[in-house]
């Protein structure tokens, strides 16, 4: 790899479609998730520029750190949520904007990278030290097992459309039979895909492991200044990223034509209201009761579009 | 006190019992995670608030009863502005549980969670929309009426279903009679003077009642003093013995729902903040036990 | 006003700390964030721990039993942080003042930045006292002072 | 299911039709109507310190001092709860209730009311009697009512102790009296 390759790569995964860029348009994202919730509660909701200023605050604010609590766990914490989420932005958009490059098997990377934020809410609520981190540690850990299920019977359908575990195969697929959402199994597949994300996302239904008035935050309970600005940053980035898989997957071709993109823009912002408005209008599900919704009708749904795809419909 | 004066205690009751579980009714759903009906039921409220505001000076401290009447009269177009209010919270309360009632993920969190059976109820002396939840049929209003509730008909509204919906249905139901009441209580007001004539206030005299708040009986216990200060008062708030039933309502069930269960009560943990005793010398704060105070006073009497 | 101080203006997240109140300011703290008021729009956001709070909002005339507990709370918020009194009972200890039981007021136990009396303060009065702790508004009210002269 | 997604459209639809609510507050005032209790005035020139409010406030927050001929009043409005008493009990109406709410302050010393009066003394003892319009409202209102006309009313400048001496060394009161009794 030459010196040109490598400085190309690090502008690649940090600034362009990686951390700055994610970033960026992440924070725009929830605030379009805030101004949207405070529309249905009839109120005027925050000005645009409130997520920048929410997490700029919290990156200069002191950061504590419990007496006691093992320093590297819960420092690593944060860094392992902002990893998780710039790798899978870069992976995700490379699809679109570089779809050569795309590795073989860069689908089965995508279900580690993702799962990589909430594996750093695990570790920083088990090393903080307070009840509430473990117990929020452990909610989110049954969490994770809930939906990585819904989640992978969901891919597995793409990848018997596309016939590749390779994104830009998926793109390409879309390209020639048109998206895969059309088909039968597509649907059931993006319906699935779409829960399992609202639970990733740690969104209403299913923010079980952040429940505020439960345990005040869960793993974030003990965090402040930058380490909670890093997990809100986080978050916000994987509120892009994962709808724009849902499109990148599901719904048609994505290419680096400005049509495409523009066209790619109003489909992740028509998922991100689906998800925001599914998240106003439901009450928070208990733990239990989200493992059986996850383990019954979504791994059925799950399996029933992975037979039909199968089937070839 | 003059009849008026028991009407306006009454109407007062009634708007403060309505805002009240609107309050509870918001507030359950923020425990459950559910802020968008939190947001509409305190925006519903807000307009009894104003009201209250427009009669009596301020919007949560009415200072309205004072010994032998009541402090302010009606302003004279209060019959022009209450009921418009009241229509407005009927018909939007009405529209916004009706949206509720067949929300699965609400049923799911509040039917079956928070159990409190009649039996235990009765044991705890639970009061309020907690007894009536749990289908024990008590309400002061009409088993010993205060103000002018013997010439008002009280409905009084009991659920079997012993959990937290059922205590929600209850304190729905208690929200549209209450503005039943307070239109009915308009009707019948007479006119008159507010305030019984009286020179002196004899002191160390003990006054006793009992009043149906929105979370259940009030009882407060007064002594006159000399120069018209209070010589001795005591409350026991509905809270009190309602607080004494969560372990019964958390036996048994996950952290998630503890607080909507506790919540369920309405609990008003500022009621139940009093028995602290306080050496006033050494400043040393000591909680009595009910074995401690009565040896004490035997101690000290024997 | 460098970025840092833009930052801190632009959103504050306040922890609302009960020191013996009767509810009665608390349930006005709640209301600001009702729609009717919406203190969001000032980025104003209530959050459960100590930890997430730049703000503390504190009610009640801070009786004995939580004065403890409320000077750990205090350490447990990260620098730069407020302490807003809400209600006659911290800003003076209200009807309490002279109690045995109370501290008289928050000003007994912690450094406060502004006062907002009122019994209950109206939830106005709530949004007013915060916008004067950000510097956005100014404040109204001044001491009167009057000598006779014969 | 079908129930529960109705049940959402519902609730989307309450929320939707109620609209945006938020008032302009702060860029707008939103005043109270009706009788607020607000932040209590005290009118200085209809004011003359006879400290009724002071018995009748709850919080106790009046103070009067005398001394050095000078009765200071002192209302510290920071405990103050805005029942209205001190309006209610004040003979002179000189205390009102403002419509002001927006008291918020960084001192609790901004939040009070300090009016300072000067003493009447009694002219032989030299104790204090009450402020010098105290003593005007009184003479006004004697001499207003004929039966109560009394000759000198050097006795208003008298201490109640020193009136009472002055009635026992002046025989000529004490003979009127007695007449009347026989």
């Amino acid at each position: 790899m030459s010196a040109l390759d490598v400085t190309a790569a690090v502008f690649y995964t940090l600034v362009f479609p990686g951390l700055l860029f994610t970033g960026v348009v992440g924070l725009l994202l929830t605030w379009v998730d805030r101004k949207v919730t405070a529309i249905v509660q009839s109120r005027v909701g925050p000005p645009w520029y409130q997520p920048f200023a929410d997490v700029g605050k919290l990156l200069a604010k002191r950061m504590v750190i419990p007496r006691g609590a093992p320093a590297l766990g819960f420092l690593a914490a944060p860094l392992l949520a902002i990893t998780g989420a710039t790798l899978s932005a870069a992976i995700v958009f490379q699809a679109v904007f570089k779809p050569e490059e795309g590795f073989i098997g860069d689908l089965i990377v995508l279900v580690y990278l993702t799962a990589l934020p909430a594996i750093g809410l695990i570790v920083g609520g088990a090393s903080s030290r307070s009840p509430f981190g473990a117990v929020g540690a452990s909610r989110e850990m049954s969490l994770i097992l809930a939906y990585e299920a819904g989640f992978l019977l969901a891919l597995s359908t793409v990848v018997v459309h596309a016939g590749s575990i390779r994104l830009a195969d998926v793109n390409l697929a879309q390209l020639l039979e048109g998206p895969i959402v059309w088909s039968p199994s597509g649907l059931l597949a993006m319906a699935v895909l779409l829960v399992c994300v609202q639970a990733k996302l740690g969104f209403l239904p299913f923010d079980i492991s952040e429940a505020e008035t439960e345990i005040i935050g869960g793993p974030l309970a003990e965090y402040s200044g930058v380490g909670l600005g890093l997990f809100k940053l986080s978050r916000a980035m994987m509120f892009l990223v994962l709808p724009a898989l849902v499109v990148v997957l599901f719904w048609g071709p994505v290419t680096a034509t400005p049509a495409s993109l523009v066209a790619f823009l109003a489909k992740l912002l028509v998922v991100e209201v689906l998800l925001i408005v599914a998240k106003v209008t439901h009450a928070r599900v208990r733990l239990d009761q989200a493992l059986r919704f996850f383990w019954g009708r979504v791994v059925v749904v799950g399996l029933l579009a992975a037979a039909l795809a199968v089937i070839g419909l | 006190m003059p009849r008026r004066a028991r009407y306006i205690r009454t109407i007062l009751l009634e708007l403060e019992r309505i805002h009240s579980h609107l309050l509870w009714i918001g507030l359950a759903h923020h425990f459950i995670g559910f802020d968008t009906l939190f947001m509409q039921a305190w925006r519903i409220r807000e307009p009894v608030m104003w009201l209250t505001e427009y009669l009596t000076g301020n919007r949560k401290t009415y200072g309205m009863n004072r010994i032998g009447g009541v402090a302010r009269d009606l302003p004279d177009d209060a019959h022009e502005r209450i009921p418009p209010v009241l229509e407005k919270i009927a018909d939007e309360s009405a529209r916004a549980v009706d949206a509720i009632l067949e929300d699965a993920s609400i049923r799911a969190r509040l039917e079956g969670v928070g159990t409190l059976p009649t039996s235990a109820a009765k044991a705890y002396c639970v009061a309020g929309p907690t007894a009536r939840g749990s289908g024990v049929d008590i309400d002061a209003r009409r088993d010993h009426p205060f103000a002018a509730y013997p010439e008002l008909d009280v409905e009084v509204c009991v659920e079997h279903g012993c959990d937290i919906w059922s205590r929600t249905l209850v304190r729905v139901r208690e929200l549209f009679d209450s503005i039943k009441l307070v239109k009915q209580a308009l009707k019948q007001i007479p006119s008159g003077p507010v305030m019984a004539d009286f020179d002196e206030i004899v002191p160390f005299r003990v006054g006793v009642s009992s009043v149906e708040a929105p979370r259940g009986e009030v009882h407060h216990y007064a002594m006159t003093g000399p120069g018209n200060r209070p010589y001795r008062w005591r409350v026991r708030a509905p809270s009190y013995n309602n607080l004494q039933s969560i372990p019964a309502l958390l036996k048994g069930q996950s952290i998630a729902d503890a607080p909507i269960s506790v919540a369920s009560l309405d609990p008003c943990f500022s009621c139940t903040e009093r028995i602290q005793t306080v050496d006033t010398t050494t400043g040393e704060v000591r909680i009595y036990r009910q074995e401690d105070l009565l040896s004490e006073f035997r101690k000290r009497h024997a | 006003m460098s970025a840092l101080d833009w930052c801190f203006k632009k959103s504050i997240w306040v922890y609302h700390v009960n020191a013996g109140a009767c509810n009665g300011c608390d349930i006005e703290i709640l209301d600001t964030l009702t729609p009717y008021y919406d203190v969001e729009r000032f980025g104003i956001r209530l959050v459960h721990t100590p930890r997430h709070a730049d703000a503390l909002l504190v009610t009640g005339p801070v009786t004995r039993q939580v004065r403890d507990r409320l000077l750990r709370l205090y350490d447990a918020t990260p620098d730069p942080k407020l302490v807003i009194a809400v209600g006659s009972c911290p800003t003076g200890g209200g009807i309490w003042h002279n109690s045995y039981a109370t501290l008289g007021g928050l000003a007994n136990v912690l450094p406060v930045a502004v006062y907002v009396p009122g019994c209950p303060p109206r939830p106005e009065a709530i949004l007013y006292g915060v916008a004067q702790a950000l510097g956005l508004v100014q404040q109204q009210v001044s001491a009167q002072a009057y000598a006779e002269v014969t | 299911m079908l129930k529960h997604t109705i049940s959402e459209l519902k609730e989307a639809l309450v929320c939707l039709e109620a609209g945006r609510v938020t008032l302009p507050y702060p860029f707008a005032p939103h005043a109270p109507e009706g009788e607020f209790r607000g932040k209590p005035v005290l009118n200085t020139r209809k004011c003359m310190s006879c400290g009724a409010c002071g018995n009748a406030c709850p919080a106790r927050l009046i103070s009067i001092t005398d001394e050095a001929g000078v009765r200071t009043l002192r209302f510290e409005l920071g405990r103050c709860t805005y029942c209205g008493n001190c309006r209610d009990a004040c003979p002179q109406e000189a205390i009102t209730l403002s419509q002001q709410f927006e008291l918020s302050t960084a001192s609790t010393s901004d939040l009070e009311i300090r009016g300072e009066f000067h003493l009447q003394v009694c002219r032989r003892c030299g104790a204090p009697i009450g402020t010098l319009r105290q003593v005007g409202v009184i003479r006004e209102r004697l001499g207003v009512v004929p039966e109560l006309q009394i000759a000198d009313s050097g006795f208003l400048t008298l201490c109640p102790a020193c009136r009472r001496a002055s009635f026992l060394d002046n025989p000529a009161l004490a003979v009127e009296v007695t007449r009347e009794r026989a």
